[in-house]
């Protein structure tokens, strides 16, 4: 049974390393930005939404606020380098760092909030900071960042004529979020967090730092969520509020795993390969006709997806279980 | 302000609170509401005052219309169910911006003259504008009704006990559906009377249910789930907190004052300021 | 030989309603204890208590000859303390053996040792065969056990079953009992609360029977069901009993 | 990956390159990409400009009479009667999703030229990619003035930036006190984007060099529930000019508000954006006798200028609106772009570019109240004058400058 498991976990690692090094080669096929640009953003969501999911979906943190860290990764990256010339790399971990630590100096009173009422909390906050950016002068406020162009270049992250840096970093990004979901889904963590979800009461009694279990899924998910806001700002190379912290990121960070599967590890990486092409295609089919059909065929397939599929998209793959029998 | 505020976060107390399902598509039901009292207005003249009980009935039936076709599916879900009735009705949400914007346009639509709109009272130097002042005393109704109707009626606590207990009620012979059904058509009802009102001094176009939707759940939340008169004191909070903010902050920062009081109040009260669950 | 756990004075008070009053027992290593008694007796609150859901409101609780009353749930757990709850709350998406590893992870650190004490205890409590079973698809009995088996990968030294036996077939109770047995013959205590005298009473090496929050009797399970004030503090409830 | 880099490179000069070679061998068509919000909140815009960019179309595709760059003839005459196409994308009020629009309508759908995009932050990002791909950016509407300062050589604007606006206002201040009219303090009253922040910023800095005081500068959160508690502070200053910067939805709640709170000023002076929309006309028009608002275009133009007359009416059967300040710049954007292409001969970018640069067209060619259309070198238009509005009886009088001007501000509004 040991030798079950162990080989379930090697032949998720073996499918992961197959699907990136295919992914790695598509750029040598995929010649259209378009298409490149749509394959960076499912990358890209696909990570975040990985990330979001170890809070979540592990640890049954349902957070509509993740914006927040999306917006303090750009943010932080891109103040740090207009501002003083730091480099978008370290930016990048500074804003990962600044959002770990934020997400824990928020986690001490919001973990006490259950249910509804931590949602709220989670939408309120992300909203809060969204209000103090659009106002803080020297953060350019609603003018937001342009990050100024200076040529290709690696040291700042920075490529005009080439969308493949973006392209690997986005990849890399995505591995990353799966990987240490991958590897914490078999450790003391992943399971306290699943305990710590299902029943917090019952993991108390079990040894589980309940309180604990929430502040470490909480950092570990901005962190990620920051780094690829980060990337984010260095891809679009503008940055204002709206644009990286708005409502509609949290949505986005959340849909993909939960049309695939909310706390799973293939979940987020199979809603964001469907979801976002999906996005941008009915913009694309439907957007210019300025009556609203793509929004209507967008909101079906959500509708239809979390009703048929309340497990997610990944419930049709998954192996029946032995069920039911009694003995 | 407060008090619409109030009446637009009690429909969706009475959905989200003692149903005890989210409903992301509550500013939506909302701009349903203004558009249909706009379009009263603009084809039959009818004012959006003397329209209000028709556009409740009217979304009475939407609501319940909607729960038998959608929500009651969602609230079947065996797993996940919060997550399901969050996309649900988020992406219903979406649905109903988009056929919004296909069949009525994107165009702003305003009622340009009614008998509230724009007419104010003046007493002792306090300007109160009528519509609002008419929102308030209905909102005053309409809770008053709601109360009692919860907490003396029959069908009121047959709704309480659904949600505590939907096997147990069935055993008594109340059929579960029937009772949210009517449950959502009444929290419908109840937005279809604030979007009448909100109808003759605000303007309509597909986008504005969002506009309200967030501050309707900071209201039912801060009031505390499943207590209509939470929602009450919500809103009168809600609409207080955002007058005073706009005086010690800029009034960009506004929202950030009712946020604020929000956190604080479920930090110290982690079920709201009346709730129940 | 000092006792494993002692409760000195403890009291329990929820407003104006006293659960527990002045309530000192004492369990020793290697006994079976049965904390029994009617409806609202305040079983349950004690229970809590000692596994530190809540603390008391006067009062102390020593385990192991460390004063735990102020300790959270999960910090006795470490000290030794493992249990299971009247209503069962199984990790319901994990699967039974994910569910055992939860409680295996508070002595092992390390994943492969986890899973093989996991693995240890599935087979001890006869839930081997159903290891890669989402708990949700358990039958009750199972859970039950399953709660057990969560319990005992803890590695406790006293063990609180609540009610575990309690809404059983006559064979399943049969099982339970066996288990219990068995738990106790691997040098683990036993602390049980049970509503219905019959099934413990054989079982249980001595019984404490609390009545309106007092401690009404203790002694040993054939003294005890004699016991005039037991029958008197039951007879209300015969017909339940006897059901 | 050196190699797929030199791929993209290649692709990018290709579509510049191979394009104009097909264009030649058929002259069939030219295509211009329209990049606007089609859905979310600012629909209405999207789908207005769409009306406004297909007027154009008509003028520039069929044979019509007017005195405007192309209107003679089908097509354009430099590329041999080659017909323009438009492709519209929705960018829904994000950078992101516009710079993503701007690179599809580039590469796949070979657009020559780019016209948008109402919002400025998605400008921003627009601009960016189009400078990316040498293909010539036009910023139709944008009034953001911190725009065409990003040193970049692909963009232009005809129109007027706030910056331009807002000292039209203050010239028309200046005017009015030496004709003995009060104005002493100011009301800021803006909204917290891009638009809102630079125009009050414009106004506050101008107001600052020119003595007049602001009593009061309030941001507010752009698409409020409520401005009942910014009405009351702004009631409370009574300054004695209220300049507004706001959209059309916070626009009509502005009025409908103030005439609820009893606030009525001296004047009411503003930035164009919601002031100039239809809609918010027929929600509120008639607490709006008198107020004034900034614009570029104006159609009692059509007493001077016949067809402006005749163009509206084009555009009127189309959306059955009048052309505004946002509409009417669009419409002259896309002819401006379509005639730099036609005297490029070319649909390659770098050609468009330059001809746009060296753009030449006299006001009187247009159907606006400029001087002429000229870019300087950052690619703005410095003789688009801006002139001042007064709603009047139903509908906008030119009230300032004077050239301009067919009547005279009636002050204080009524």
């Amino acid at each position: 049974m040991d030798k079950d498991f162990a080989a379930r976990r090697r032949r998720d690692l073996i499918i992961a390393a197959a699907l990136a090094a295919i992914a790695a080669l598509t750029p040598l096929f995929v010649k259209d930005v378009v298409v490149q640009n749509i394959l960076i953003l499912t990358l890209m969501y696909a990570g975040l939404s990985q990330s979001w999911n170890i809070l979540s979906g592990y640890c049954g943190q349902i957070s509509l606020g993740h914006a927040l860290y999306f917006g303090l990764g750009a943010y932080t990256t891109e103040l740090l380098f207009t501002k003083f010339g730091v480099l978008p790399w370290f930016g990048m971990l500074a804003g990962g760092v600044v959002s770990a630590l934020i997400a824990m100096g928020l986690g001490y009173p919001f973990f006490r909030l259950r249910g509804h009422y931590f949602v709220i909390a989670t939408i309120v906050i992300a909203e809060i900071g969204l209000l103090l950016f659009h106002n803080w002068e020297w953060a350019g406020a609603a003018m937001g960042i342009t990050i100024p162009i200076r040529g290709d270049s690696w040291l700042k992250f920075q490529f005009l004529r080439t969308k493949l840096p973006y392209f690997y970093f986005a990849l890399a990004l995505c591995c990353l979020a799966w990987f240490v979901t991958w590897w914490l889904e078999n450790s003391k963590w992943g399971f306290w967090w699943r305990a710590v979800k299902d029943n917090p009461d019952a993991a108390e009694s079990l040894g589980v730092d309940v309180f604990n279990s929430k502040m470490g899924a909480a950092a570990v998910s901005a962190f990620l969520v920051a780094v690829g806001g980060s990337f984010y700002a260095q891809f679009v190379s503008y940055i204002d509020p709206e644009s990286v912290m708005g409502f509609q990121f949290s949505l986005l960070m959340a849909l993909p795993a939960v049309l695939g599967g909310i706390g799973t590890l293939w979940g987020p990486v199979l809603g964001a390969a469907i979801l976002i092409p999906l996005t941008e295609l009915t913009r694309f089919k439907f957007g210019g006709s300025g009556r609203g059909v793509d929004l209507i065929v967008y909101g079906t397939l959500i509708v239809l997806i979390s009703l048929a599929l309340p497990r997610g998209l990944l419930s049709l793959f998954s192996r029946p279980k032995k069920t039911g029998a009694t003995r | 302000m407060g008090l619409l505020y109030g009446l637009i976060a009690v429909g969706l107390a009475l959905i989200f609170g003692l149903m005890d399902v989210t409903n992301f598509a509550h500013g939506e039901f909302l701009m349903i509401a203004m558009y249909l009292s706009f379009f009263l207005f603009a084809f039959f003249a009818i004012d959006p005052l003397l329209s209000a009980p028709l556009v409740a009935a009217a979304l009475f039936i939407f609501g319940a219309v909607i729960y038998l076709l959608i929500v009651r599916f969602a609230m079947r879900a065996k797993a996940n169910a919060g997550m399901v009735q969050i996309f649900t009705t988020f992406g219903l949400a979406i649905v109903m911006r988009g056929l919004a914007q296909y069949f009525f346009t994107p165009d702003y639509r305003s009622i340009p003259q009614s008998w509230l709109g724009g007419k104010t009272i003046s007493i002792a130097g306090i300007f109160l504008p009528e519509p609002q002042l008419v929102g308030a005393l209905v909102s005053i109704a309409a809770f008053a009704a709601l109360y009692f109707f919860i907490h003396r009626t029959d069908f009121g606590r047959a709704l309480e006990a659904t949600r505590e207990d939907p096997g147990a009620v069935a055993l008594v012979g109340i059929d579960k559906n029937r009772v949210f059904a009517f449950g959502w058509g009444l929290g419908a009802a109840l937005v279809g009377l604030a979007g009448a009102i909100m109808a003759s001094f605000f303007y309509i176009y597909p986008d504005v249910g969002a506009s309200f939707a967030l501050i309707a759940y900071v209201t039912v939340a801060l009031g505390g789930f499943g207590s209509v008169f939470g929602a009450f004191a919500g809103g009168i909070i809600v609409g207080l907190v955002e007058a005073t903010t706009a005086l010690v902050l800029p009034p960009a920062l506004k929202s950030v004052g009712i946020y604020a009081v929000y956190l604080l109040v479920v930090f110290i009260r982690p079920r709201g300021l009346f709730g129940s669950i | 030989m000092t006792a494993l756990l002692e409760t000195r004075g403890v009291w329990q008070r929820f407003g104006g309603l006293v659960a527990n009053s002045d309530v000192s027992i004492s369990v020793g290593r290697g006994e079976i204890v049965g904390l029994i008694g009617p409806n609202g007796a305040g079983k349950s609150t004690l229970f809590n208590l000692i596994a530190g859901v809540l603390p008391p409101t006067q009062g102390s609780i020593l385990f192991d000859g460390e004063d735990v009353t102020h300790m959270p749930a999960a910090a006795r757990c470490q000290r030794g303390i493992g249990r299971t709850f009247q209503v069962v709350k199984s990790f319901e998406t994990m699967t039974v053996i994910d569910n055992v590893i939860v409680g295996a992870l508070v002595r092992n650190t390390v994943m492969r040792e986890a899973r093989r004490k996991a693995h240890e205890v599935l087979e001890f409590t006869g839930l081997a065969a159903r290891a890669d079973v989402l708990a949700s698809d358990l039958v009750p009995a199972e859970k039950r056990r399953l709660e057990v088996a969560r319990a005992l990968a803890t590695e406790p030294k006293l063990l609180l079953l609540d009610e575990v036996l309690t809404g059983l077939t006559p064979t399943e109770a049969q099982t339970g009992v066996a288990l219990v047995r068995k738990v106790r013959d691997a040098g683990i205590t036993v602390l049980m609360v049970e509503h219905v005298m019959e099934i413990v009473m054989p079982l249980v090496d001595r019984a404490i029977v609390l009545d309106l929050g007092k401690v009404l009797v203790e002694g040993k399970p054939s003294d005890v069901v004699r016991d005039p004030k037991v029958i008197k503090a039951y007879l209300g409830d015969r017909h339940a009993v006897g059901a | 990956m050196t190699i797929t880099r030199r791929d993209v490179l290649l692709g990018a000069t290709a579509t510049a390159a191979l394009v104009p070679l097909a264009a030649r061998a058929q002259t069939s068509e030219v295509v211009i990409g329209v990049i606007y919000p089609f859905s979310g909140g600012s629909a209405q815009q999207g789908v207005d400009a769409q009306k406004a960019y297909e007027t154009a179309l008509e003028v520039i595709n069929k044979d019509t009479d007017f005195d405007l760059p192309l209107a003679k003839g089908e097509g354009l005459p430099g590329l041999g009667g080659a017909k323009v196409r438009l492709v519209f994308a929705d960018h829904q009020a994000d950078p992101q999703k516009g710079r993503a629009e701007a690179e599809r309508l580039i590469t796949q759908e070979k657009v020559s030229a780019i016209i948008g995009t109402y919002q400025s932050a998605v400008a921003v990002t627009v601009s960016q990619i189009c400078e990316r791909y040498q293909v010539p950016f036009v910023s139709a509407d944008n009034s953001s003035p911190s725009l065409h300062r990003r040193g970049l050589k692909y963009y232009f604007r005809a129109a007027p930036h706030d910056e331009m606006y807002s000292a039209a206002m203050f010239d028309f201040f200046d005017a009015m006190k030496k004709k003995g009219t009060k104005i002493e303090t100011l009301s800021l009253f803006h909204e917290d984007t891009i638009f809102g922040t630079d125009s009050g910023n414009a106004q506050a800095k101008i107001a600052g060099e020119r003595g007049y005081k602001i009593v009061t500068d309030i941001k507010y959160r752009a698409n409020s529930p409520s401005l009942s508690a910014e009405v009351q502070q702004l009631k409370s200053a009574n300054a004695d000019v209220l300049m507004p910067s706001s959209y059309t939805t916070d626009g009509i709640l502005l009025v409908k508000t103030m005439a609820e709170l009893g606030y009525k000023p001296n004047a009411i002076v503003a930035q164009d954006a919601g002031f100039s929309e239809k809609a918010l006309y027929d929600a509120v028009g008639d607490k709006l006798e008198g107020v004034i608002s900034r614009g570029t275009f104006s159609l009692d133009l059509a007493q001077k200028r016949p067809m402006v007359g005749k163009i509206n009416d084009m555009f009127k059967a189309k959306s059955g609106k009048d052309f505004n300040d946002l509409t009417s710049r669009q419409f002259m954007g896309l002819i401006i772009l379509a005639d730099a292409i036609s005297r490029a001969k070319s649909t390659d970018g770098e050609k468009i570019r330059d001809a746009l640069a060296a753009t030449d067209i006299p006001g009187e060619q247009t159907i606006m109240p400029w001087k002429r259309v000229k870019f300087d070198e950052m690619g703005q238009n410095n003789d688009a004058d801006p002139v001042l509005l007064q709603y009047i009886g139903g509908k906008f009088v030119t009230i300032f400058p004077p050239q301009a001007a067919i009547a005279e501000a009636v002050w204080p509004m009524k």
